[in-house]
């Protein structure tokens, strides 16, 4: 423990600034998997293990149309696109297939698609670690904001991820597609009578979770090595997002990330070996106090 | 004048336990059929096999002379079909607006007859509290929501289950004057009732369904007078 | 009685179960001939260490392949079963119990990363049989007594050696360059502690006036060190040291590349001149110094270049430190059983204790498996710094093992290991 | 006497085992057995909260690393002998089964299985930075001293066996009879209705606490008999995998049927071990396996049999 150091620290604007952000970049990415993990329990009542194996298609998407294209937006895109396609296709083959039955059973068919996907990636991509390195259009040097360092690349991806917050947002808070998916939520048979697809809403709301870490995965393929298994980590850490932020809340998801974010970023200033533990009492304490998690609606 | 909905030999089980027994089921384009019951008898039961929320396992369903049996709910819909289940079911947490909006579809022949305006002229509560959400109105409220929201669907058959249940006598006069109403637009109705003098006032024919059967079927004239059968099938 | 029934029912079925678990245990040690040697190796073939294990079946497989088509032990095979253990220590101490008791292996090579070396040590205490370990360079290992076993061999380099190579090098460009202020940056793991810790200690003994002014632990294959990194930007450091190693320091630079960390501050680490590491850093910093881990020009001699040509020509990909440490460690055992014509785990242990070998890896030619605490020393190792295309790394300076012998003896006291 | 018949049948079964695995002195057969037994009985102790109570914990490992850890540093002191060792890890499981268990039944669903995952984290980035008292990620390290006892000699491998399968038989047996008893009657109706069960007056929150403490101490008690067995503790025995893996043994052989867990353990490790034995794609293969079995029965094996059993009876309406 060093106690002293985060005071130091809260006292110097470079430190909080550099710090801040980088707590926001940690908190952003781990936020868009956490979006499509909430979303897709608060839709479709699923608890969707298999989420950081998305994570990892969409980084290896991502390398594999960078070597190809060496375009950093089609990297992006192939990332997105692809993993949401994938979504899409194993919720109608698989998911689909456990709607209703009790957790159990969801638990095992997507741990048996994180054992699948993970050895897929090893046999396809190989076992190395790969590195996609930085696209040149961010080779630049870090922006100095009140003394503090903000790389361009992050600025990239906290404003992306941000957008994609606002964007899902907008999508289910304004449009009659996002009626349609919170009305399902609650009721999806009603939603069914009155004429609408709901199992094509489900893949739907599925395919963009997974597009959502598909991007994830591709924005965090140039500073982040891509190995199988890794999206183990990022997995974990979203569960503890999504609760704390409330199970099925995007806005609680946003929150719970940020802050998850600021206690790494603080919290290896000040309390280097015990971040992790600090994260999962938070988790603990959160879902004591309020189980339904800071957003969520008791009752769901 | 043809059949709008038709069911031959439909039977319906939940798991293991049959709960119906071959229901034939008319319903003529324009007409107001009313399925009377005591609780329990079959009535929801046979409008969910229709609406394919719970798909028959034996016998067929038509629509228009064509075969529906088995399709999915969203696609019996699309036929036109209407569903207004017994219990309501609003969305609670969007608004009257919203819950509509979420309603509205294209009819069969692809016309728009019933839009947000139109509705509100017929339901003139709803336009005041559109903005409102749904699980803050009060039961008749919701009633009307349902059925509005199902209209929004422009469907030609409307399948309205116990609309009149559990609400105030003044309520269940609106929506026995919105159902003629709705007869009035060409709108063909299959009515689920216990109450018979509800039916009595708006239906043009009625089948009395009892133990998952059809035991009856006749005018409401001969209804009237048949009062053997109103003691033993109705509770009345 | 309903209950009875369905317990002999399901106790019947359980013993079913239990019986073809054990009978899928021995078909599989039949061969032709000759029985083989069987080796059985224990290693990482999933997940984010599969590089540690491709590495090392690589080199064993070629070392073996040379070992058979020579003949093999007078027409016996060595068979080498690889298994993974999913760099998990449970599960590797289960994987050598099957290798040994249900696939019969005669002799092992632990190819598992620290933890699961300690696992495996573990039983091995247990069953005394003979164990070559590649690829844990954890020192304690093989330095402390109380872990040290005489049937366990390490024939990989060793934490204390590496930091005391660094240091060394280090510190004399500390005191050229006037680096006084360093900053540690390492993963919170055995090996990373190790490393980290020795390095250190190594370095305020060459050079006293330099001080640590922090340092930072992230989590062991944690895949941000965002967090860690800024820290650096606020402590304004000379110089910072690094144990990441593997997919971990190429995303560690990446990441560190952002905020430009390494425009003004030189790093040191023992762990980036390796091929598979350098060649997926896109974008060098200008001051990277480094401990050669494996690299086909140092040292710079005809038989490093044909090894490391064998063994892209048989494996595929480029060879790693993890490839030399197990062709290293596969060497002295073949020798081994060369010379002693047996395949007994005692007389095996009694000829490589103090065995040279000729190697590619070894200074001058020659590698040598030290009697006192049977680990590999006189392997070549050196420090320079790191270029972005070969041959990787310029200035090497070779590190004198008579230093490292040095200040070890100092370092073993200091432990109470001697 | 359906008790008696139990611990006869228990008996009979354990010596059936014990000779097995002396008889054939085979090595890898006394591994295979004492690892079936440890991971059955982490199956069925697991059992009583998922299968029983309805509570699906997502942390048990917890309790199977707390108890390895606790064991095995009591035992490196080298001042205790085993039988009191592990019967103050076992008390000291209570304590802690007793006070995570109060705070974790407070909550119902998926919160419960979330707050059981907390609740493991927590100690298991203690056992893993802690490194001065646990040796963090390496584990404990140099091996778990293992005096004799009783004229015990746990050292040797086949008393470890004999011990091991005794041990684990018997915590079976008491197990079954405790989901035999009211009390175990009255965790099923807090499963099905827990509504239902406090209008009935059953103390349902003091129920399930007893249920979470005894779930705790019977995967305390593996994880005793896993570190005497590996002599070591390592920090992955209190990592959610392992919770994870207990989850899939208790699925795979079906959560109705008290031998279930049992089942699903055996095929769980034999599928682990004989997949990897046989490919290194063992992801793919196990996958696949797991996802036919999900998908393609719905339920554990046993809980299929039972089924099919129940059904060809001449339709026995009162059974359960």
């Amino acid at each position: 423990m060093n106690f002293d150091a985060l005071i130091d620290c809260f006292s110097a604007s470079a430190c909080v600034v550099t710090q801040i952000s980088s707590g926001l970049i940690i908190g952003m990415l781990i936020f868009m998997v956490a979006s499509g993990v909430t979303l897709i329990f608060g839709v479709l009542g699923v608890v969707n293990f298999a989420h950081g194996a998305l994570y990892m298609l969409g980084a290896y998407f991502a390398l594999t149309a960078y070597w190809v294209t060496d375009s950093f937006t089609v990297a992006v895109l192939a990332g997105a696109i692809g993993t949401g396609l994938f979504g899409v296709v194993f919720e109608r083959l698989f998911i689909s297939r456990v709607y209703g039955a009790d957790v159990l059973s969801q638990l095992l068919v997507c741990y048996a698609f994180v054992l699948i996907l993970d050895d897929a990636v090893k046999a396809i991509w190989g076992g190395d670690f790969l590195s996609m390195g930085m696209p040149e259009a961010f080779a630049l040097p870090p922006l100095m904001i009140a003394g503090g360092f903000v790389p361009p690349f992050y600025a990239f991806l906290t404003a992306f991820a941000v957008a994609s917050a606002i964007a899902l947002a907008a999508l289910l808070g304004l449009t009659r597609f996002g009626k349609i998916v919170r009305a399902a939520a609650v009721n999806r048979q009603m939603v069914g009578v009155l004429g609408i697809n709901t199992s094509l809403v489900y893949a739907l709301i599925f395919g963009l979770g997974a597009a959502l870490a598909g991007a994830a995965g591709a924005l965090a393929a140039p500073v982040r090595s891509a190995t199988p298994g890794m999206g183990f980590d990022i997995l974990i850490e979203s569960f503890i997002v999504t609760v704390i932020g409330g199970m099925g809340s995007i806005a609680g998801a946003f929150v719970g990330a940020i802050l998850i974010g600021m206690i790494r970023a603080f919290g290896t200033v000040g309390f280097p070996l015990a971040t992790e533990g600090v994260t999962f009492a938070m988790m603990a304490v959160v879902l004591l106090v309020k189980p339904a998690g800071l957003f969520g609606k008791a009752g769901r | 004048m043809s059949d709008e909905l038709r069911v031959q030999g439909m039977d319906v089980y939940y798991g293991a336990s049959q709960i119906l027994f071959g229901i034939d089921l008319a319903v003529e384009r324009g007409a107001t059929v009313a399925l009377l019951g005591r609780n329990g008898a079959g009535k929801s039961t046979t409008f969910k096999a229709i609406a394919g929320v719970a798909p028959p396992r034996a016998g067929r369903v038509f629509m228009r002379e064509q075969d529906i049996t088995g399709f999915a709910p969203y696609r019996i819909a699309r036929r036109g079909i209407g569903y207004v289940p017994e219990d309501r079911q609003v969305f609670p947490e969007h608004s009257v607006e919203d819950n509509l909006r979420i309603g509205a579809k294209p009819g069969t022949d692809g016309a728009v007859h019933w839009t947000l305006e139109r509705i509100f002229e017929v339901f003139p509560i709803l336009s005041s509290m559109r903005g409102r959400m749904a699980g803050r109105l009060s039961g008749g409220e919701q009633q009307m929501l349902t059925i509005a929201r199902t209209l929004m669907g422009n469907p030609d058959v409307i399948l309205l289950d116990e609309p009149s249940e559990g609400l105030a006598p003044i309520i269940v006069q609106q929506i026995a004057r919105l159902i003629a109403t709705l007869r009035k637009e060409g709108v063909t109705i299959l009515l689920a009732e216990q109450n018979m003098h509800f039916c009595i006032a708006v239906a043009t024919s009625v089948a009395i369904i009892d133990k998952g059967q059809i035991v009856y079927r006749g005018s409401i004239e001969e209804l009237k007078h048949n009062d053997d059968i109103k003691r033993r099938y109705l509770a009345v | 009685m309903t209950a009875i029934s369905r317990t002999g029912l399901n106790r019947r079925t359980l013993m079913a179960g239990a019986a073809a678990g054990v009978l899928a245990a021995p078909h599989v040690s039949r061969g032709q001939g000759k029985e083989p040697i069987k080796i059985g190796m224990p290693t990482v073939l999933s997940g984010r260490f599969t590089v540690v294990g491709d590495s090392a079946r690589g080199a064993a497989g070629l070392a073996i392949d040379a070992f058979n088509a020579a003949g093999g032990l007078d027409g016996r095979m060595i068979e080498l079963v690889a298994r993974d253990d999913k760099a998990r220590p449970d599960e590797a101490a289960r994987v050598v119990r099957e290798l040994l008791n249900a696939d019969g292996c005669h002799l092992l090579i632990s190819s598992s990363t620290t933890a699961g070396a300690f696992a495996i040590q573990e039983v091995v205490r247990e069953t005394g049989h003979l164990c070559i370990q590649t690829i844990s360079e954890t020192s304690s290992l093989t330095a402390d007594p109380k872990i040290r076993l005489p049937n366990v061999f390490r024939g990989a380099r060793q934490v204390v050696h590496d930091a005391i190579a660094g240091a060394s090098y280090a510190a004399k460009v500390a005191k050229e360059r006037g680096l006084k202020k360093w900053m540690t940056n390492s993963p919170d793991f055995a090996y990373g502690r190790d490393a980290t810790g020795q390095f250190v200690e190594s370095l305020k003994k060459i050079a006293p006036d330099t001080t640590i002014i922090g340092e930072a632990w992230p989590k062991f294959m944690a895949p941000d060190y965002t967090e860690s990194l800024t820290q650096v930007l606020t402590s304004k450091p000379d110089a910072l040291f690094t144990a990441h190693s593997g997919g971990d320091i190429v995303a560690f630079m990446d990441q560190a590349k952002l905020y430009n960390i390494f425009d003004k501050v030189p790093m040191f680490t023992p762990n980036l001149a390796d091929l598979t590491s350098i060649k997926q850093i896109k974008k060098l910093p200008p001051d990277v110094r480094s401990g050669t881990r494996y690299l086909a020009t140092y040292p710079d001699t005809a038989a490093n270049h044909d090894w490391h040509d064998a063994y892209v020509k048989r494996n595929g990909g480029e060879p790693s430190n993890w490839s030399w440490e197990t062709a290293a460690g596969t060497a002295f055992l073949l020798e081994a059983i060369k010379k002693t014509k047996s395949i007994d785990g005692k007389v095996l242990a009694e000829a490589l204790r103090g065995m040279t070998i000729d190697s590619p890896f070894g200074i001058g030619g020659k590698l040598t498996m030290r009697a006192e605490d049977q680990t590999l020393i006189n392997y070549a190792i050196g420090w320079g710094s790191v270029l972005a295309e070969p041959p990787y790394l310029k200035n090497i300076q070779d590190t004198d093992w008579s230093e490292i012998f040095h200040y070890e003896t100092e370092w073993k006291k200091s432990k109470g290991f001697i | 006497m359906t008790a008696r018949l139990e611990l006869i049948l228990g008996a009979v079964f354990a010596a059936v085992l014990i000779a097995i695995g002396l008889s054939l002195g085979d090595k890898a057969v006394i591994d295979v057995l004492m690892r079936l037994s440890i991971f059955s009985l982490l199956a069925l102790s697991l059992n009583i909260l998922v299968g029983y109570t309805g509570l699906v914990s997502f942390g048990h490992a917890m309790f199977f690393g707390f108890g390895a850890y606790v064991f095995g540093l009591l035992m490196q002191t080298n001042a205790i002998s085993i039988p009191a060792a592990a019967a103050v890890t076992l008390l000291a499981t209570c304590v802690w089964g007793a006070v995570s268990g109060a705070l974790c039944i407070r909550l119902t669903e998926i919160y419960f299985s979330f707050l059981t995952l907390a609740f493991q984290m927590l100690l298991y980035s203690v056992i893993a930075g802690w490194v001065s008292l646990t040796g963090g990620d390496q584990g404990l390290m140099g091996g778990i001293p293992r005096p004799p006892f009783l004229g015990i000699d746990l050292a040797q491998p086949r008393q470890l066996f004999v011990l091991t399968v005794i041990v684990s038989v018997l915590s079976a047996l008491a197990i079954r009879q405790i989901v035999q008893s009211p009390f175990g009657y009255a965790l099923r109706m807090i499963r099905d209705n827990a509504e239902r069960a406090r209008f009935l007056g059953v103390p349902v929150q003091r129920y399930k606490l007893q249920a979470f403490v005894l779930s705790g101490i019977f995967g305390s008690l593996a994880g005793i008999l896993m570190s005497l067995y590996v002599s070591g503790a390592y920090p992955n025995f209190a990592f959610w995998t392992l919770s994870g893996d207990a989850i899939i043994m208790i699925v795979l052989g079906g959560i109705t049927v008290f031998l279930g867990p049992v089942l699903g353990a055996v095929l769980f490790q034999f599928l682990n071990d004989y997949i990897n034995r046989i490919t290194e794609h063992h992801g793919m293969v196990m996958g696949v396996v797991l996802l036919v079995i999900v998908l393609g029965l719905r339920k554990g094996v046993l809980d299929v049999l039972d089924e099919w059993r129940q059904s060809r009876k001449p339709r026995p309406e009162a059974a359960p």
